[in-house]
């Protein structure tokens, strides 16, 4: 058997640059994504200091519009889908069982290009402006824009729009493909049944982005005449595209903290999670219901009666999915010994939250209702209820969940209360009060208000509660900060874990399991817990493993969209060529060089195994 | 009140409910404190949806709290719990209850969202109708029966069912009287004209504020307008007085004249002038400067100075004039009155 | 992997030799009908155009059913979604079109009914 | 054994595509690829259904489009299209040459095909119809050309291909890559139907 040991050890930087191992690429998902997480975050308090007060002139006009729309860009494509595909990364190979995912490369490929989509369009602040039309870059308010602060926009996120996609495909295959033996559909954990359901969404929602953003910037490079009524454009067709995808990307963001919060309330709990069944079909079905419901985000376009009261009804039935979801976190409780870890706190944290977004979601699912609250603060108070009060709660509560699997140790507890509770009661006083903003006639996307129209209060009250926020966010960093300078200090299961990923030594082998094991239920480690074995039964004898080589080509091949999204933003042909030829050649390399991988041998596992390394 | 509201145990909860809710907010402003027909009928979905909603929060919250407090675990207390896979009855009555609460909520649903575009069409002999554009960032308000065009404040007589027709002459905006009426959005090209409707309440001499609701460019929270309703004789007046109105109804020549040299390319008074910014017939008698400073000298003076400087972005253009000059022609638009 | 290989020689390997040769015959006969049929379907949708002898909404209605079996013919002959072991990709692709038809629908439908 | 090993019979397996996990996962993954194309393509299609009657002073598409130019190319992808599929047989059979023999003339059908298509625009911008005279005139280049691209870049792909594997026979890491590309082939021609039913012939009807 000759094999092609063509491998060659990196460290360092180049280690970073080359990496395919999933676990690394999760690492750097969670290290940028966490990045631009700090960068929206900071541009939201801006936006709030400038309206703690009514008439305040600190952040006006223009610049305003600029803040809130790379909060929200920035928040959606560059934070929060960032870190769910770190987690998707470091945790669903190791769930399934798998050695790694199923195309290391393209998931490299992934990672840069999203990393490079994102510099490009938070470059724009220091080359003439960010983009100011909202994060749904409504036409024709993003065509007529004169800068370049949308040709950012359209070019950066349709880079990292393309990485999403690679990222989806490759978790769909993943799981459909390498589920180790036993590991049958009905006994993945939530999370990873979570991450194949958003997978699919991201598949079939972003082509639909894809082609919004080569309307949109074909319009504004080169004069195309989609949304220009004067040429017969219509300017309903972005709506419909943005909205196509739009909507699915809310679920595209929200299912993997479903799946993270079933993970955590269940090992938290020491319980099985409470109708494991009707969750995983709860979760499909909102994914499905997911594409049928858009036009809820555009009641007050004028499309009719009959639209608006089909798409009306369909998005009061995710509702019930969703409620379904609620009961059965509460009756996993339920009997269960709860133990509030600050990861438990915060999934806590997260049902109630939900609930409230939840419920002012139904609310705006009226139409005729929904023309008061279409546009005003309580629709930001709204996605923010089920975005932050969802979404980012279960990353927080993920991230202290597994961050000593990722980074082998465990994060401090203490620290971890006070960021909980600074966040979530920060969390509460910026948003509740925006729902009656709302009602009270405050329209979304404003600089400024007057005074005297009783705005004042609430408005002040929110802006205090941001940087409530602020503070736990940076106690979360100041944890982060004093772990990474400490020793490597966990066991391999610290929470008492009842899924794979918590059967492997720590720190985890880069081939994952030394032995593929066999998977006899689900929460396939508290199977074999109880029936006192403490660890995994292997399906396969040791063997020779194959690993796949790192390559630099991935981050070169990003280099080059980067590139000719400068040639593209600024109309210089030669360099958008020079960029799309070196994306060419990278692709072209990569075809005719024969990479197949190199083996660890039996030997070297073997002496893993003895030596508790694997 | 409404027929459907009339029985059941919600009505005392709505009372309370709609109590606690209209203290909120201003007057004029608020969707909390309804004045017309629309606004109102909205006010209604709203407490419905509140009321079911506050419901299913009770319900989860009371049986949260009691779990994280009865299921904590106890010091010492090692025992496992039982797995449970689940209950099919709990299952599925968490599955109906909800639909059934939809049912409820859903049948208001589409009865209103019907109602409210039926009567969108161009209006009746009786009923009023106006056509709306939207620019960045003011509003234009033409009365085609009544062959009259404004801007920034529409007059409007008591308990009258007003239709709008609305369009935009650049970008998307959306137009909103919080307590009049819902929002609809105006968009660009006659292809997506839209419709809609609302009824101006019984109350006379009030003045309700209006917002552009859709991010339109920089000066977008700037984008407020006013809807004064009158009585039906009032009105009457308004509109013979506004029709009366010329260039020469005030009294300032010199103003006069340097307004006529700079600004009626694009301002129309009376009969004359463009209209590619807002008439200012009958200016002296407005309620804001741009649609947002208070209605004085020293506003007017600072706006014709630096257009930008008060409403960043808008279009119009910084007129080359002396400090007497603005003077005078502040003069002259104040004393613009009607009849 | 390829466990079957070991022992060529074997009548078993003969016979399933035998077997998958008059499978792939079968299946370029299969091929071949298809062609023909696209060709003709092709022929037929042009014509019906060309002749302008039948009604437009009834030629428009008529040449998008011949678009769709002929793409049947495409999917599931020359790529062989009917094979075994594609469910995934049924599931996929049917996934896909249904997001596709109500993008279209949306796009040329929905805009215009205000 | 090794993937990058030439295949005998003797131990040719019965889905050379299929046989490793590798392989397994670029099948599914490609599949899934072009489900997510189908979407894709359906939002260009939407767009130019929802455009096609704008072309304000330009010439409409009834006017423009010339149907026997479109008929001939229906007829090169067409058979395009069968002989990858024959590429694909020959690869079922270990028969490397006729494969190449068969995606050579699939390249050749598509070149000409492409041909073809930058004659037309060529012609069409003449009669006046330009990407910026008018919506349709966007949505019509910009629907037909993303097809053209998928075509040009078949193209570059199948020659990448075959150079690279010219004097190799069907290995377990090349039967999957011949084997995507067929299928990128057939989809790239699913496409070509709706466009000239769609695009052409109901063009042609208005």
């Amino acid at each position: 058997m000759a094999t092609h040991e063509s491998h060659k050890k990196r460290s360092g930087l180049m280690d970073w640059l080359t990496t395919v191992d999933h676990k690394k690429i999760g690492i750097l998902y969670l290290l940028a994504g966490g990045f631009f997480f700090l960068i929206g975050g900071l541009e939201a308090v801006l936006m709030r200091i400038q309206l703690m007060e009514p008439d305040s002139k600190i952040f006006t006009g223009e610049l305003y519009n600029q803040l809130l729309t790379m909060h929200g860009t920035t928040m959606i494509f560059l934070a929060a889908m960032p870190i769910i595909f770190g987690f998707m990364n470091a945790i669903v190979p190791l769930q399934l069982g798998a050695r790694d995912v199923a195309f290391p490369y393209v998931n490299a490929v992934g990672f840069w290009l999203f990393f490079f989509g994102g510099v490009l369009l938070n470059l724009s602040w220091f080359l003439g402006g960010a983009p100011e039309a909202g994060w749904t870059a409504y036409a024709p308010l993003s065509t007529v824009a004169e800068d370049t602060g949308v040709d950012f926009y359209v070019l950066g996120l349709q880079i990292a729009g393309a990485g999403t996609l690679a990222g989806g495909i490759n978790f769909l295959v993943t799981i459909i493909n390498m589920r180790a033996p036993g590991m049958t559909f009905m006994r993945m954990p939530l999370f990873t049944w979570a991450s194949f359901v958003t997978s699919g969404l991201i598949l079939f929602a972003f082509p639909a982005l894809t082609v919004g953003f080569f309307l949109l910037m074909f319009e504004r490079v080169f004069d195309a005449n989609f949304f220009n009524p004067d040429m017969g454009g219509n300017i309903l067709i972005w709506e419909h595209i943005f909205w196509i995808f739009g909507h699915p990307e809310v679920y595209i963001l929200i299912l993997p903290a479903f799946g993270i919060i079933s993970e955590v309330i269940s090992t938290f709990s020491n319980k099985r999670l409470f109708g494991y069944s009707a969750m995983v079909f709860a979760t499909v079905l909102i994914g499905f219901l997911g594409f049928m419901v858009w036009v809820h985000h555009m009641f007050t376009v004028g499309l009719g009666p009959v639209a608006n009261s089909i798409f009306a009804v369909a998005t009061m039935a995710i509702a019930i999915p969703t409620g379904v979801k609620i009961f059965n976190w509460i009756f996993t409780m339920w009997g269960g010994q709860i133990r509030f870890s600050t990861a438990m706190l915060f999934a806590v944290g997260f049902v109630p939250t939900f609930v409230m977004g939840g419920v002012t979601g139904v609310m705006l699912s009226v139409p005729a209702a929904d023309y008061q609250y279409h546009d005003s603060y309580f629709v930001v108070a709204h996605f923010h209820y089920v975005i932050v009060g969802g979404l980012i709660l279960g990353l927080f509560s993920g991230l202290y969940y597994w961050y000593p699997r990722m980074f082998n140790r465990v994060l401090n507890e203490t620290l971890g209360k006070w960021n909980f509770w600074l966040f979530f009661i920060g969390f509460h006083l910026t948003f509740f009060p925006q729902h009656w903003l709302g009602l009270m006639g405050m329209p979304r996307r404003v600089y400024t208000y007057m005074s005297g129209q009783d705005l004042d209060g609430a408005n002040f009250v929110s802006t205090i509660g941001a940087i409530l926020m602020g503070a736990g966010t940076i106690v979360l960093l100041i944890n982060i900060i004093i772990s990474a300078s400490s020793k490597y200090a966990t066991t391999k299961d610290p929470w008492d874990g009842r899924t794979l990923e918590w059967a492997m030594p720590v720190p985890t082998p880069e081939y994952n399991f030394a032995q593929t094991p066999l998977v006899r239920g689900l929460d396939a480690l508290y199977v074999e817990k109880t029936a006192g074995n403490g660890d995994m039964t292997p399906a396969e004898p040791v063997g020779e493993i194959h690993m796949p080589n790192g390559s630099i080509l991935p981050f070169i091949l990003s280099l080059g969209m980067f590139i000719s999204g400068f040639g593209f933003i600024y109309s210089n042909w030669y360099v958008a060529g020079a960029g799309l030829g070196l994306v060419l050649i990278t692709m072209f390399l990569r075809s005719i060089i024969d990479d197949h991988g190199y083996h660890i041998h039996k030997e070297e596992v073997e002496a893993d195994i003895k030596g508790g390394r694997a | 009140m409404k027929k459907w509201l009339q029985k059941g145990r919600f009505l005392s909860l709505f009372a309370m409910l709609a109590l606690l809710l209209m203290g909120c907010g201003d007057p004029t402003l608020s969707t909390l404190i309804p004045q017309g027909e629309v606004a109102d009928k909205q006010f209604q979905l709203m407490l419905i949806s509140i009321s079911i909603m506050i419901l299913v929060l009770v319900v989860v919250f009371v049986l949260y709290a009691f779990v994280l407090l009865k299921f904590r675990k106890k010091k010492g207390d090692n025992s496992t719990p039982k797995q449970v896979e689940g209950n099919h009855m709990l299952e599925l009555l968490w599955t109906v209850i909800p639909i059934l609460l939809l049912i409820i909520l859903a049948v208001p649903t589409v009865m209103r969202t019907f109602e409210f575009s039926a009567d969108a069409k161009p209006a009746s002999k009786n009923e009023l109708s106006i056509k709306v554009t939207g620019h960045q960032y003011w509003w234009e308000f033409e009365y085609p029966k009544e062959e009259l065009i404004t801007s920034q404040e529409l007059v409007l007589p008591a308990d009258t069912k007003v239709h709008v027709e609305l369009s935009s002459a650049d970008v998307i905006h959306s137009f909103w009287i919080p307590s009049l009426a819902g929002k609809t959005d105006t968009n660009p090209g006659d292809k997506n004209k839209n419709y809609m409707w609302f009824d101006t309440g019984s109350k006379t001499d009030v003045v309700y504020k209006g917002k552009c609701a859709e991010l339109c460019g920089a000066s977008h929270a700037l984008m407020d307008f006013k809807v004064r309703v009158v009585s039906k004789e009032d009105y009457k007046n308004w509109v013979a007085g506004y029709k009366a109105a010329d260039d020469k109804s005030s009294a300032n020549a010199d103003g006069q004249q340097v307004f006529e040299k700079n600004c009626l390319s694009c301002h129309a008074v009376g009969q004359n002038g463009g209209n590619t910014g807002p008439s200012l017939t009958g200016f002296g008698d407005k309620d804001r400067v741009a649609g947002i400073l208070e209605h004085d000298k020293e506003n007017l003076k600072k706006w014709i100075k630096d257009p930008q400087e008060v409403k960043p972005g808008n279009n119009m253009p910084k007129v080359n004039l002396s400090d007497e000059e603005i003077d005078a022609v502040s003069d002259y638009l104040l004393g613009l009155k009607l009849k | 992997m390829a466990n079957h290989t070991q022992n060529p020689e074997t009548t078993v390997h003969r016979h399933e030799e035998i077997q998958r040769k008059l499978a792939l015959k079968e299946e370029r006969k299969h091929h071949n009908v298809s062609f023909v049929m696209m060709i003709l379907l092709t022929i037929v949708a042009f014509f019906a155009i060309w002749s302008d002898k039948i009604s437009d909404s009834f030629a428009v209605l008529f040449i998008l059913t011949l678009a769709v079996v002929q793409v049947f013919f495409q999917l599931y002959v020359w790529m062989h979604l009917s094979h075994k072991g594609h469910d995934f990709p049924i599931w996929g692709m049917a996934s896909g079109i249904l997001v596709a038809a109500i993008t279209v629908a949306s796009l040329m439908g929905l805009i215009w009914t205000s | 054994m090794n993937a990058g090993e030439r295949l005998t019979d003797a131990n040719f397996p019965a889905h050379p595509e299929k046989a490793t996990l590798e392989g397994k996962n670029k099948f599914l993954g490609f599949w899934l690829f072009l489900g997510g194309e189908t979407v894709l393509f359906a939002t260009l299609f939407g767009t130019y259904l929802g455009l096609r009657n704008m072309h304000l002073d330009g010439p409409s598409g009834a006017e423009l489009f010339s149907l026997p130019l479109v008929f001939l190319a229906t007829m090169l992808l067409l058979t395009s299209s069968l002989t990858s599929v024959y590429a694909v047989l020959s690869l079922k059979q270990n028969k490397v040459r006729s494969l190449q023999g068969w995606f050579l003339v699939t390249l050749l059908l598509g070149l000409g095909f492409l041909g073809l298509e930058i004659y037309e625009f060529i012609h069409y911008v003449h009669e006046g119809h330009t990407f910026t005279s008018s919506a349709f005139g966007s949505a019509f280049y910009t629907l037909v050309g993303f097809h053209g691209a998928h075509v040009l870049f078949g193209i570059l792909w199948i020659t990448t291909l075959l150079a690279r594997n010219w004097n190799r026979g069907i290995t377990l890491s090349n039967a999957p890559k011949y084997y995507l590309f067929a299928l990128y082939w057939h989809f790239v021609d699913v496409v070509w139907v709706f466009i000239f039913t769609v695009v052409y012939l109901m063009g042609k009807v208005g």
